[in-house]
């Protein structure tokens, strides 16, 4: 059974003329990392929230068809109980996913498990694991505010790992982090598909992602049209067409008149091109 | 919430802090004259340098020169009623007396206040809350608050530079002043807003609404000298205060 | 505006407190120049911006903004001939449509209404936000809000545009927006001098790269040399590719890498 | 408590605590320490709004160690005539803004001396009390002076306080007026 189902899933926001989803059917399954991307306002941000229930329980708005997180419509206020701690969400502003009430990155990293009231040696222990599964060990006793972008957002990250959840929904986990921030998340998330959670991340950064996710899910005008491994969707022409897009490379390999399939990374461009 | 509490304050649960403070502001309205008060604000004061935090007491002299300057002046220079020299001044001898009995109850209030915000730690005092099983939310409010508070200033001033970096002036007539209120205030309200959202969102899933018990990462020590002061201290103050009204 | 340089730094000294920032720092933008300026957090960068901006004052040392010196000078003084973008630029939004906001810094300049429309008009154009003009910005998504607040830097058409990490936070299409219009306002005469950390965007639209560390210039050269060659800074894809195919000294954008590789659509080989 | 209101109540407290000083940076002598209060009241009801300020009261004593606590009722108070004001649509526009901020001003400034005169003597905050010591040497009786300059001042900061709050929530964008229903009442949108 998938870890996420929508059928025929549509949201509208609270005071928005159009739905920012429609009629969406989209799977996730365990154990695998199902990639998310689309132009602005395709709708993978909605799709989301949606996943953890917020919308529309926290957003205000309309929801349509079906959603199942976990087996379980995530929309009931009773959901919390079957949810509660399961799955984790990481937005795009680190900022604003502060707890608000840390002093120090490990205590910001300890929130939930204490919200959960787990016992204190269990949560130090997890704590300390998240913290050197994202490189900030070093950081344990800094104050969460004083932080740089790149480190807050890998302190988040920590902050929902130390939950062990089943189910990740990512909104672009890696916007402020430097190349090796971004290779060490992306590793992270494949041990964490292989430990058997679902994860599902909503992205434009097309770049390194055929090195990672399983699935690629292109969404356009506010549901999925293209679905399907990430190596043969990004070579081809129509995740252009859906407004989205694909690697640097492959870009430029489409600027210059090549026909798909195109090439995606340096290596492939030199050996394309190279005299 | 400077960064170091004291040496010694720091060794008190948070609640001692709290209770004490309470029990002065309570017998500072109590205090009948300027002997009682002024006795209640020198002790106030010795029990804060033994505490090792000498310097709240002093910080607490900066709201407190204006008040006393005031109160001097309405009470003593300009109280009627049957006046008194000294040092050349003819001063009101009854409202000298109302002077300087209020000056002392608002300088034990400010100091004792002072003094529990300098030695207040955000995380203890959730964890103190916790270790009791006391309503989550309410801590909430109270740490979240102060520890966003630095975060408001700072972009209240990030503000004023961004829209004078656009040409906004903020002197002038009063006129332009008031019409740069909008540009000044709205930024900071609507960012407010526009954040709570995301804020809430994080909070739900990292379960912090409906806490049932949560459990304390570094629960503070409660010793019994710290319950023995605090209710001492809450008897003490109570008793004086059924004396004053029933007394 | 003739010789007159947009920006001028002549041993620059500047401290918070006892805590010295920057020490003997000179620099020199001409106009049309594009300077990425990089290094580590807490290096002195926006310090630097600010000091431009005359947000802050050298305590030792001279800063000629717009071909005056800064000291004595505020902010709203300077704000006709430079456009400062904050790091979070979206914070300073207040009005209740994109066509308002935009338009409140020529309306503080004391701008004639048709002068303003125009210019606010212009500017929404280049960046694509022209439909949205009546729209109130905290309808739009935070992206969107960036480049209106990108827009209100731009439209008095500023001699010096200072960015700080102009990229962040926008999506694709607005970052391919952003730099468009930089790479514009430059061949105009705006100098352009940005804090950045998307070292793919200053491949793209910038020249120089002058790289604070130890609270002074470390190094000034072209971006080109800089990038792959020093470990903080990796080359962005296609500025690797282009060098890996021998093509030096070439602006490592799409638009301009695609002629040259004019190839057969069958073998792709390489014919320029 | 929800996630939304832990999420929006600390907001609305730091504002009464931080609007005011980054008015007087401007050098409008307004204390404005009440717009997160009624800003609250309008967003999410008068029960939150007396949170928002008293909390906000006690948080403003412990930090400047003024012992304004019994302000507080004032902040509970202007709560509940804001709630009535947003019921009524009080915030409709300009004029209504400031109709209602007058009459929350008569009402907190009266309140305000009587606790000014019996609990503080008359010396409360240095601006207000600048103003007593005048009167006083006017030749008014303290109580007369610290009436006059409590109601001068309530008069004019809550006037300031529900104009800022009524222009903003009229200009609020679609989305939050859509996530706020009370806030689209009190505007009569």
């Amino acid at each position: 059974m998938s870890a996420l189902l929508f059928k025929g899933a549509g949201f509208t926001y609270p005071g928005a003329p159009s739905p920012a989803l429609r009629d969406c059917v989209l799977h996730a399954d365990a154990g695998s990392i199902t990639w998310l991307t689309g132009a602005l306002g395709a709708g993978t941000s909605t799709a989301l929230l949606l996943a953890a229930g917020l919308a529309p329980r926290h957003t205000g708005g309309e929801r349509t068809g079906t959603v199942l997180t976990l087996g379980v419509d995530p929309a009931l206020p009773s959901s919390g109980a079957a949810l509660g701690g399961r799955v984790a969400l990481v937005l795009p502003s680190p900022a604003t996913q502060l707890s608000g009430i840390a002093e120090t990155v490990f205590q910001e990293v300890a929130f939930a498990p204490a919200n959960l009231g787990w016992p204190r040696a269990r949560i130090t222990a997890r704590v300390s694991d998240a913290l050197t599964a994202l490189a900030i060990s070093h950081l344990a006793n800094r104050e969460p505010g004083t932080l740089s972008g790149g480190e807050m957002q890998r302190a988040v990250i920590a902050s929902m790992l130390v939950l062990e959840p089943d189910l990740w929904l990512l909104d672009e986990p890696t916007s402020a982090l430097d190349t090796a921030g971004r290779a060490l998340v992306h590793a992270l998330l494949r041990r964490e598909a292989v430990r058997g959670a679902a994860v599902v991340v909503a992205s434009e950064d097309t770049d390194g992602l055929h090195q990672v996710a399983d699935r690629l899910v292109v969404f356009a005008d506010g549901c999925p049209v293209l679905d399907g491994p990430p190596q043969e969707v990004l070579r081809g022409e129509r995740v252009w067409e859906a407004g989205a897009a694909s690697t640097a490379i492959a870009g430029l390999a489409r600027a210059a008149g090549n026909a798909a399939p195109r090439p995606l990374t340096v290596d492939e461009g030199v050996a394309r091109w190279a005299r | 919430m400077s960064p170091d509490p004291g040496p010694h304050v720091g060794r008190f649960h948070p609640f001692t802090p709290l209770v004490l403070t309470l029990c002065v502001a309570v017998l500072a309205v109590a205090a009948p004259g300027p002997k009682t008060a002024a006795a209640l604000y020198t002790t106030t004061v010795v029990a804060v340098f033994l505490g090792g935090v000498g310097r709240a007491a002093l910080r607490a002299l900066i709201p407190l020169a204006p008040l006393w300057f005031f109160l001097f002046l309405l009470h003593g220079v300009l109280g009627d009623g049957d006046q008194v020299v000294i040092l050349g001044l003819s001063l009101s001898r009854e409202g000298l007396a109302a002077a300087v009995t209020q000056a002392c109850r608002l300088g034990a209030i400010a100091t004792a206040s002072l003094t529990l915000y300098a030695s207040f730690s955000p995380a203890r005092f959730v964890d103190a809350v916790a270790d009791r099983g006391w309503s989550f939310s309410t801590a909430y409010l109270v740490v979240a608050t102060l520890l966003a508070l630095p975060r408001f200033r700072a972009r209240a001033l990030a503000i004023i530079d961004a829209q004078r970096s656009r040409g906004l002036r903020l002197r002038g007539s009063p006129l332009n002043r008031v019409r740069a209120i909008g540009p000044v205030t709205f930024p900071l309200l609507l960012g407010a807003l526009a954040e709570v959202d995301e804020r809430g969102y994080a909070l739900e899933t990292r379960c912090a609404s409906g806490v049932v018990h949560r459990t304390p990462l570094d629960p503070p020590l409660d010793r019994v000298g710290d319950r023995a002061i605090r209710w001492l201290a809450g008897a003490g103050a109570v008793a004086v205060l059924l004396w004053r009204v029933f007394g | 505006m003739g010789t007159m340089k947009p920006l001028l730094m002549e041993g620059v000294h500047f401290a918070f407190g006892n805590a010295s920032v920057l020490e003997g720092v000179s620099l020199e933008m001409d106009a049309g120049a594009g300077v990425a300026l990089l290094g580590a957090n807490g290096a002195g960068k926006t310090t630097l911006t600010r000091l431009a901006m005359a947000l802050l004052h050298p305590d030792q040392g001279r800063v000629i903004t717009a071909g005056e010196p800064t000291a004595g000078r505020s902010p709203e003084d300077l704000a006709s001939a430079v456009g400062y973008l904050f790091q979070h630029p979206e914070a300073q939004l207040f009005a209740r449509t994109v066509r308002a906001e935009v338009g409140f810094g020529p309306e503080r300049l004391g701008w004639a209404t048709d002068r303003i429309g125009e210019a606010v008009d212009g500017v929404l154009l280049e960046l694509g936000l022209s439909t949205l003009a009546d729209h109130h910005p905290y309808d739009l998504p935070q992206p969107t809000r960036r480049l209106v607040a990108f827009a209100a830097a731009l439209v008095a058409r500023p001699q010096l545009l200072v960015l700080d990490e102009p990229t962040a936070g926008l999506d694709r299409a607005a970052r391919a927006r952003v730099a468009d219009v930089v790479l514009a306002r430059r061949a105009s005469g705006t100098a352009v001098l940005a804090v950045t950390h998307d070292l793919g965007f200053a491949a793209a639209v910038l020249d120089r790269a002058i790289v604070l560390a130890g609270r002074c210039i470390a190094q000034q050269l072209p971006l080109t040399e800089l990038l792959g060659d020093h470990p903080d800074f990796p080359a962005p894809p296609l500025l690797e590719l282009a060098r890996r195919l021998g093509l030096e000294g070439v602006r490592p954008a799409a638009a301009v890498l695609a002629p040259l590789l004019t190839s057969h659509p069958k073998t792709g080989t390489l014919e320029a | 408590m929800n996630a939304r209101l832990l999420a929006l109540l600390p907001a609305a407290i730091a504002i009464n605590l931080v609007i005011g000083g980054l008015v007087n940076a401007m050098g409008l002598p307004l204390y404005l320490d009440s717009i997160g209060t009624i800003l609250a009241t309008v967003l999410a009801g008068p029960a939150v709004g007396m949170l928002v300020g008293a909390i906000g009261q006690v948080l403003f004593g412990l930090i400047n160690g003024y012992q304004w606590i019994p302000f507080g009722l004032i902040q509970i108070v202007i709560a509940v005539l804001a709630g009535v004001a947003a019921s009524q649509a009080g915030f409709r526009s300009t004029g209504r803004s400031i109709a209602w901020g007058l009459l929350t001003g008569l009402v907190a400034g009266a309140l305000s001396s009587i606790i000014s005169y019996v609990l503080f003597k008359g010396v409360t905050a240095t601006g207000t009390t600048a103003v007593v010591t005048l009167l006083r040497q006017l030749g008014l009786s303290l109580p007369v002076a610290v009436t006059a300059s409590s109601l001068a001042l309530d008069l004019a900061d809550k006037a300031v306080a529900f104009l800022v709050v009524g222009a903003l929530v009229r200009s609020l964008p679609n989305r939050m007026i859509g996530r706020f229903a009370r806030a689209a009442l009190a505007v009569g949108r």
